[in-house]
């Protein structure tokens, strides 16, 4: 029995890992714009996330080498610089969002405006990472991967005319209104939130700490390849809910309040909480989870002692950095932009990064001094090749439509 | 509550740079223009207001938190009043498009302080209050309908 | 002397004739032990040079790569115009500069997997 | 007698692996290594690894490759030649990492752990447990 929960919580958590302010935004914002026709990014996105993050893993796993020792190895010191400075540049813009995030969850709850909540969150954020253990983090996860399941619940509650939803999934297209570079632009940037550069960095570094080996392969193989879908599907889901409701009131999402907006309407007062503390911990794990990669992005470059299990005086370097992360995130979002928009921004830039770190990850999988019988399989290459392709395409496309749009005006 | 008006003096300075970014500042040359940013101000302005309208039911029927309903409602509140400072800021470049101009600042006006009496109502949780805003938001968004599609 | 001094350093043949950067340094182990240098002392064998070093640094210069399919073909060719070249058989070592003597030995880099 | 995991290495493969000390504690990357010409001339013997931004710096190149080197030779007190780990004190090499000996001498790469563990992590409350 123990054995089931272990793999129900590991799967709970891989859900909630997977779902950040990213999704909730781009997927409420596509679904009031979009309806359902941009469903197929979602499950590119969640696909090529799956693939990767089971390569990382085995990597973690069978040669206990997490992301940035490959990519300095394989790229080189020179590429391998400037990956770093890219990851940590999107890692703030994330956390900045995920702040943000934070800050409009609890706006919903006292109904005092996020920035005031802001320096309380950062501090929140840092005892978090710096006293509480690494299994509450996860465990966080967990909640959020429980929680957020509102969202599907809510599908069933509400007047769902399911023919019209899956055909306009089904058969995507551009709605006459709508211009293609508007509709490629979220479509980037609903990839963009399911292939996070930080989710990566996190996952095979937590695997590591965690010490994983050959033996948890199988738990980590049901993580990414169950649950991370599972994520998916849950991201899906927020995207009909909000095509449901906001698209026929013809909104335009601004707001983390109009996101959950459909849950209330379907089950009141008790989904609302359900929804509300789902953002409050994707946002608040998400957060946790971005300052964390930095940290292991850079000192995993620097050779520095690493880890969080690691009292703050035995990695001091590693603890320095998330610090000064979360410093320079807080004082992103006391800027007051709009964090939609820094979310937004982060996602889409986020997209274009990706075949930085996927490329090592690739080839490591498959070089057999590291993973000896445990390289590529056939069917592991084919879909890594074809997802490597498509973050390149993302990644080229990326920039243009961010300024041909706008910002995807 | 001082802290709120702080909060939202901050906020409403940061409106949705989306919004703000589609209707470009710069003086709009031809009429086609106008009235393209005419249709998207009508949207955007009637978007913002159905879901402060649904937001105040919901509230009414007991499904939305006092927190989350005002929340809703002083987002709507401000989006709508920088959309209208935006339009404002348009300069019409002829005659005709003065006229369409004064055919949509009736209904934005009135949607605008239908939503503040809205959040005042919803503050004092005052329920009827509330369902006389929401009544007053019906008859406006009815006249956006057609200036959504002004020029198509 | 320090890799830095050779890695990426420019290769000349007898005449001039520029062929390449180098890319690698292979040593072989059975060289005469110094003060430093540890049990099984290594010594510079040979030295990888070609046109793009980026195939031999991501590790298809080797044979061990199972590398997703359409990658090996790409990488594996752009190491194959890469050759090997003895330490014995380099005329001068300059910082950043290889001469190579006349007639030098070049053999294939990438080993037949 | 220090135990290559394989026969042939190229410098590649050495260049960039983390050093563990020997009870697994990581003490930083191989950012170069250091050949000497034995007297009778012969083909030059690895002789050491070096670590630290005077070494790191120049393999960037370029403005940052300075930047890096610069700082690397102001801050450590050895001045411009970077931390040097010879070869004697290596215990096991292998693709993944470098295992150095009980018997090595704690590193230069040590100084930049310490530094920000006295001036940053103690001055905050809790950081010092």
């Amino acid at each position: 029995m123990k054995r089931i929960f272990a793999v129900a919580l590991g799967l709970v958590t891989a859900i909630g890992g997977f779902v950040d302010i990213g999704n909730l935004v781009t997927s409420g914002v596509t679904g009031a714009r979009f309806s359902m026709s941009l469903t197929w990014a979602i499950v590119v996105g969640t696909i090529g996330m799956t693939v990767y993050a089971e390569m990382a893993g085995r990597v973690a796993a069978v040669a206990g080498r997490p992301v940035f020792h490959v990519v300095r190895e394989r790229l080189g010191v020179r590429f391998g610089l400037f990956n770093l400075l890219a990851c940590c540049l999107l890692n703030l813009l994330t956390l900045a969002a995920e702040i943000g995030g934070i800050g409009m969850a609890l706006e919903l709850v006292s109904d005092v405006s996020y920035l005031l909540w802001v320096p309380l969150i950062a501090l929140a954020l840092w005892g978090a990472l710096w006293r509480l253990p690494f299994k509450v983090i996860e465990n966080l996860f967990g909640v959020i991967g429980l929680s957020l399941l509102v969202f599907i619940v809510a599908l069933f509650w509400l007047p769902v005319d399911w023919g019209s939803l899956t055909s306009s999934a089904l058969h995507p297209s551009v709605p006459p209104t709508e211009a293609y570079t508007t509709y490629f632009f979220y479509a980037v940037s609903l990839i963009g939130a399911c292939l996070v550069p930080y989710q990566i960095i996190f996952f095979s570094s937590g695997g590591v700490e965690e010490g994983w080996t050959r033996s948890s392969m199988f738990q980590m193989r049901l993580n990414t390849i169950v649950g991370f879908p599972l994520g998916g599907v849950l991201s899906i889901a927020i995207m009909a809910t909000s095509a449901v409701v906001l698209q026929p009131l013809g909104t335009d999402v601004g707001h983390l309040s109009q996101v959950g907006l459909p849950v209330a309407l379907a089950l009141g007062k008790v989904g609302l909480a359900f929804a509300i503390v789902g953002f409050f911990a994707a946002t608040f794990a998400a957060g946790a989870e971005a300052t964390l990669s930095t940290g292991y992005a850079v000192s995993q470059y620097f050779g520095w002692a690493w880890g969080k299990w690691l009292r703050p005086s035995s990695a001091p370097q590693f603890h320095v950095i998330c610090l000064i992360t979360m410093i320079l995130g807080t004082m992103l979002v006391l800027t007051t932009i709009d964090p939609i928009t820094i979310t937004l921004v982060a996602v889409v830039l986020g997209a274009a990064a990706i075949p930085l770190t996927f490329l090592p990850v690739l080839v490591i999988a498959n070089d057999r001094d590291y993973l000896g019988d445990q390289v590529n399989g056939r069917f592991a290459n084919v879909m890594g090749v074809v997802f490597l392709a498509v973050t390149v395409v993302v990644s080229v496309v990326t920039l243009p439509l961010l300024f041909w749009t706008r910002g995807g005006a | 509550m001082s802290l709120r008006v702080i909060g939202r003096r901050i906020v409403a300075g940061a409106v949705p740079l989306a919004l703000l970014v589609s209707g470009c500042a710069s003086p709009s040359p031809t009429m086609s223009d106008f009235q393209t940013k005419t249709r998207t101000t009508a949207r955007a302005v009637a978007g913002t207001a159905a879901v402060a309208q649904v937001s105040a039911q919901a509230w009414s029927r007991g499904q939305l938190t006092d927190a989350y309903a005002d929340t809703l409602v002083t987002e709507a509140e401000d989006d709508v009043s920088s959309i209208i400072q935006t339009y404002d800021s348009r300069q019409p470049p002829t005659a005709a498009a003065v006229a369409l101009k004064g055919r949509l600042d009736k209904p934005l006006q009135d949607i605008s302080s239908a939503l503040t009496d809205l959040r005042i109502a919803l503050r004092r949780n005052d329920r009827r209050g509330v369902a006389q805003a929401v009544a007053a938001l019906r008859q406006p968004l009815t006249t956006l309908g057609p200036l959504q599609q002004v020029g198509l | 002397m320090r890799t830095l001094d050779l890695l990426g350093a420019d290769a000349y043949d007898a005449d001039g004739q520029h062929v390449g950067t180098v890319h690698d340094l292979r040593l072989e182990s059975g060289a005469r032990p110094t003060r430093d240098s540890g049990e099984p002392a290594y010594a510079m064998g040979s030295l990888v040079i070609g046109p793009a070093g980026f195939a031999h640094r991501l590790g298809y210069g080797r044979a061990q790569m199972a590398g997703p399919w359409p990658l090996t073909l790409i990488f594996r060719r752009m190491a194959a115009r890469s050759f090997v070249v003895a330490w014995a058989d380099l005329e001068r070592v300059e910082h950043r500069k290889v001469t190579l003597r006349s007639g030098a030995d070049r053999r294939p880099a990438v080993e037949e997997s | 007698m220090a135990e290559w995991e394989w026969e042939a290495a190229t410098v590649d493969q050495l260049l960039d692996v983390q050093i563990y000390a020997a009870d697994g504690e990581p003490l930083g990357k191989v950012d170069d290594l250091e050949f000497t010409t034995p007297s009778d001339g012969g083909a030059p013997v690895l002789t050491a690894i070096l670590c630290g931004p005077s070494a790191f710096g120049p393999r960037l190149g370029g403005l940052v490759g300075l930047t890096v080197w610069a700082i690397g030779r102001r801050l450590s007190p050895t001045g411009s030649d970077p931390v040097r780990v010879p070869m004697t004190q290596v215990d096991r090499v292998n693709r993944r990492e470098i295992r150095l000996r009980e018997s090595a001498r704690p590193l230069g790469t040590h100084r930049f752990a310490d530094w920000t563990r006295e001036h940053i992590v103690c001055q905050i409350p809790g950081g010092s447990r």
